[in-house]
C-alpha cells in the first residue's frame, strides 16, 4: 500500500516534468532555451517514472534493466544535447 | 469505455495525425522527420497489440534504419535544382481522394465485419512448439513452421543489395559506398556518441538474439540494432565503409542464408524433409542459424543504407 | 519483470501513460513544424524519452515483461535517430546546410 | 479494443495510397508507399490480436509474416531510393526525374 503510494507519487512527479518539458518545447522563444526545458523531461521525467516503477518489478533482472534504460537515456540525452546545441548555432531560418 | 480504450484512442489519433502530416508536409526533410516519429509511435501500437516481437522490429527498422536511409536520400536529392512542385489538377486530386476514401472505407467495413470467432493458427503453432524446444511462438513460426519464408526473405535482402550495387557507375564497381571525405567533419559529440553507443548496442543485440528463443526478440531485431550501430560508427568516421568487393564482407552477407540452406538440406537426411530439424537437435540448430542470420542481416541492412559504391576501389 | 498490477493500480498506471503520451503528442508539433533542425531533433528526443516512459508504464499496467526490452531498444534507437537527424541534414557537398527541406 | 487500431489501419492505407497517387516528388511517393504498407501490417496485427488463444497475447503466424514483411519492405525502399538517386545522377540536376507522373 505504502509502496503503491510511493509509485504513484513518483510517477505523478515524473509526469509533471514531462509536462514542463513539453510546455517549454512549445512555448520557449529560441532553440537553446527549449533545449534547457527538454533536458528536464529527459532526465527527471523518465528518472522519476523509473523510480516509481522500481518497487513493481522483479529483482534483480527487471529492476536492473529499468535502471540501465534510464542510465542509457541520461548518457545519450546529454550527448544529443551537445549535438543539438551545435546544430542550433548553424545559420538557418530563425523562428 | 475505460482508461485502456482512451489510451488506444489517443495513440491511434496521434499515429493518424503524423501519417497525414507525412503526406501533406511541404518540406521533404520535415516529412522524413515525421516518418521517424511515426516509426517510434508504431512500436507503441504493436505493444498494445500484444506483439512485442513486431514492436522491436518496427522500432529498429521503421524508426531507425529506414529513417537514416530516407534522410540520406533527402540530403542528396536536395543538392540539385528544386523539383517543380506539379501537383495534379484539383479535380484529379478529388477523384484520387474519393477513390482512396472508398478503399479505406471498404477496409474499415472488413475490420468491423471480421468473422466471429476469429480464425486462428495459434493452436497449431503452439502444438508444434515443443518439438523445436523453443519458448517463443513467433520464433517458432519463423524458424520451423514457416521456415521457407524466412529463408527466402534472407535471399531477398541479398538480392536487393545486389540490385543496389548494380546501380553503381562502371568505374566505381567493387568500390566503396558513400560520398568521399564526409566523415572528416564529424563533430566531437557525434564521435563520442559513436564510441558510447555501439558497445551497449552490441550487448543488447546479442541479448535479443539469445532471448529470441524463449522471449520476444531474435535475429532480425538484433541484426537491425547491430546495423544501426555500424551505420552510426560510419557516420562518425570511426569505421571506414568497406569496399563492396571485400571478401570478408561478402562472406558475412551469405553466411546466414548459407547456414540456413545447409541445415535445411541436411534435414532431408536427418529428419526426412527440407528445412526439418532432427528432434533432439532442433533448438541448438535453430540457435546456430539465428546466430549466422544476425551477421548477415546486420551487414545487408547497413550496406543497403550505405547505397551503391561511389568511389573506385584502390 | 513487471507483474500484472491490481485493477485500480493498473488503471492509474495507464492514466499516467495516457498523460505522458498526450505530452509527447503535443511535443510532436515541434518535430512537424520545426522551424529549425534543432527543434526537430529535440522533439524526436522527447518522443524517444516519452515513448520509453509510456512503454514502461503500459508494461507495468498490463504485465508485459517484454516492454522493458522494447524500451531498451528504443533508448538506443532514439539516440541513433537524433544523431542521424543532426548529421543527415548536412548534404555531401553542402557543409552549411540549413533546414531547407 | 483492437478494432480501433483496425480502423486506424484502414485510414492509413487510404492516406498512403492518396500520397502515392498525387504526390509529385518520387521520394515522397516512397514515403507514402511505406505508410500504405504499415497500414497493411497493422491490419495483420489486429487479426493476430483477435486470433489470440489462452496463453498467448496474439496469433504468432501473422506476427511472423509481418516481421518478414517489414524487412522486405525496407529492402524494397532501399532499392527504390537507389534507383531514384541513380536516375537523378544520370539525368542531371537540370532535368529532374519528375513530370506529371512517376518517373
Amino acid at each position: 500500500m505504502i509502496l503503491d503510494l510511493f509509485s504513484l507519487l513518483a510517477i505523478a512527479a515524473g509526469g509533471f516534468f514531462f509536462l514542463a518539458g513539453t510546455v517549454g518545447l512549445l512555448r520557449f522563444p529560441d532553440p537553446l532555451t527549449r533545449l534547457h526545458a527538454l533536458t528536464k523531461a529527459d532526465n527527471l521525467g523518465l528518472g522519476l517514472v523509473v523510480l516509481g516503477l522500481l518497487p513493481r518489478v522483479d529483482w534483480p533482472q527487471g529492476g536492473l534493466k529499468l535502471i540501465v534504460v534510464w542510465l542509457l537515456v541520461l548518457l545519450t540525452g546529454a550527448t544529443v544535447g551537445q549535438l543539438v546545441a551545435r546544430v542550433a548555432q548553424r545559420p538557418g531560418p530563425r523562428p | 469505455m475505460s482508461v485502456a480504450w482512451a489510451f488506444d484512442a489517443i495513440l491511434a489519433g496521434t499515429v493518424l495525425g503524423v501519417a497525414a502530416w507525412i503526406v501533406v508536409a511541404r518540406e521533404t526533410f520535415a516529412a522524413v522527420a515525421g516518418f521517424i516519429a511515426y516509426g517510434l509511435l508504431l512500436a507503441l501500437v504493436w505493444v498494445r497489440l500484444a506483439a512485442p516481437d513486431v514492436a522491436l522490429t518496427e522500432a529498429a527498422i521503421g524508426g531507425g534504419v529506414t529513417g537514416v536511409l530516407l534522410l540520406g536520400a533527402a540530403a542528396r536529392l536536395r543538392g540539385g535544382a528544386t523539383v517543380p512542385d506539379v501537383w495534379p489538377a484539383a479535380p484529379l486530386r478529388l477523384v484520387a481522394g474519393a477513390l482512396c476514401t472508398v478503399i479505406a472505407a471498404a477496409l474499415a467495413a472488413v475490420v468491423l465485419l471480421l468473422p466471429e470467432p476469429a480464425p486462428t493458427l495459434a493452436p497449431q503453432a503452439a502444438a508444434a512448439l515443443p518439438a523445436t524446444g523453443l519458448g517463443n511462438p513467433v520464433t517458432g513460426v519463423l524458424m520451423a513452421y514457416r521456415a521457407l519464408d524466412t529463408l527466402l526473405e534472407k535471399v531477398v535482402l541479398v538480392l536487393a543489395l545486389i540490385g543496389v550495387w548494380s546501380l553503381a557507375q562502371d568505374a566505381s564497381w567493387g568500390g566503396v559506398p558513400g560520398p568521399q571525405g564526409r566523415a572528416a567533419r564529424a563533430p566531437d559529440a557525434l564521435v563520442f556518441l559513436a564510441r558510447l553507443l555501439p558497445p551497449v548496442g552490441i550487448v543488447v543485440a546479442v541479448y535479443l538474439l539469445w532471448l529470441g528463443a524463449d522471449e520476444p526478440g531474435g535475429a532480425f531485431q538484433g541484426g537491425a540494432l547491430l546495423a544501426a550501430m555500424w551505420i552510426l560508427m560510419m557516420m562518425a568516421g570511426l569505421a571506414a565503409s568497406p569496399a563492396v568487393s571485400d571478401r570478408r564482407l561478402r562472406l558475412a552477407l551469405v553466411v546466414g542464408p548459407a547456414v540456413f540452406l545447409a541445415i535445411g538440406l541436411a534435414g532431408f537426411f536427418s529428419a526426412g524433409a527440407f528445412l526439418a530439424y532432427p528432434e533432439p537437435w532442433a533448438k541448438p540448430l535453430i540457435v546456430l542459424v539465428e546466430a549466422a542470420k544476425i551477421v548477415s542481416v546486420a551487414a545487408a541492412l547497413a550496406l543497403l543504407v550505405a547505397g551503391p559504391p561511389q568511389r573506385s576501389p584502390r | 519483470m513487471p507483474r500484472r498490477a491490481a485493477p485500480a493500480m493498473a488503471d492509474l498506471l495507464l492514466a499516467a501513460a495516457c498523460f505522458v503520451l498526450v505530452m509527447v503528442a503535443l511535443g510532436l508539433v515541434r518535430i512537424l513544424r520545426g522551424p529549425t533542425v534543432a527543434d526537430r531533433i529535440m522533439a524526436a528526443q522527447l518522443l524517444g524519452t516519452g515513448g520509453i516512459a509510456t512503454l514502461l508504464l503500459i508494461g507495468a499496467a498490463t504485465g508485459m515483461p517484454a516492454a522493458v526490452d522494447v524500451a531498451l531498444a528504443l533508448a538506443l534507437l532514439a539516440a541513433f535517430a537524433s544523431a542521424a537527424l543532426a548529421y543527415g541534414t548536412e548534404g555531401p557537398d553542402d557543409p552549411g546546410a540549413t533546414d531547407r527541406g | 479494443m483492437s478494432q480501433l487500431f483496425g480502423l486506424a489501419a484502414a485510414a492509413l492505407v487510404g492516406l498512403g495510397l492518396y500520397g502515392l497517387i498525387v504526390h509529385p516528388e518520387p521520394l515522397r511517393k516512397i514515403l507514402a508507399f511505406n505508410l500504405l504498407g504499415s497500414g497493411v501490417f497493422v491490419l495483420f496485427g489486429v487479426i493476430a490480436r483477435r486470433g489470440a488463444v489462452v496463453g498467448t497475447g496474439a496469433d504468432p503466424v501473422p506476427q511472423a509474416i509481418v516481421i518478414t514483411a517489414i524487412i522486405v519492405a525496407f529492402a524494397a525502399s532501399a532499392l527504390a531510393i537507389g534507383l531514384l538517386l541513380r536516375l537523378r545522377q544520370t539525368t542531371g540536376d537540370a532535368a529532374p526525374p519528375t513530370g506529371d507522373g512517376p518517373p
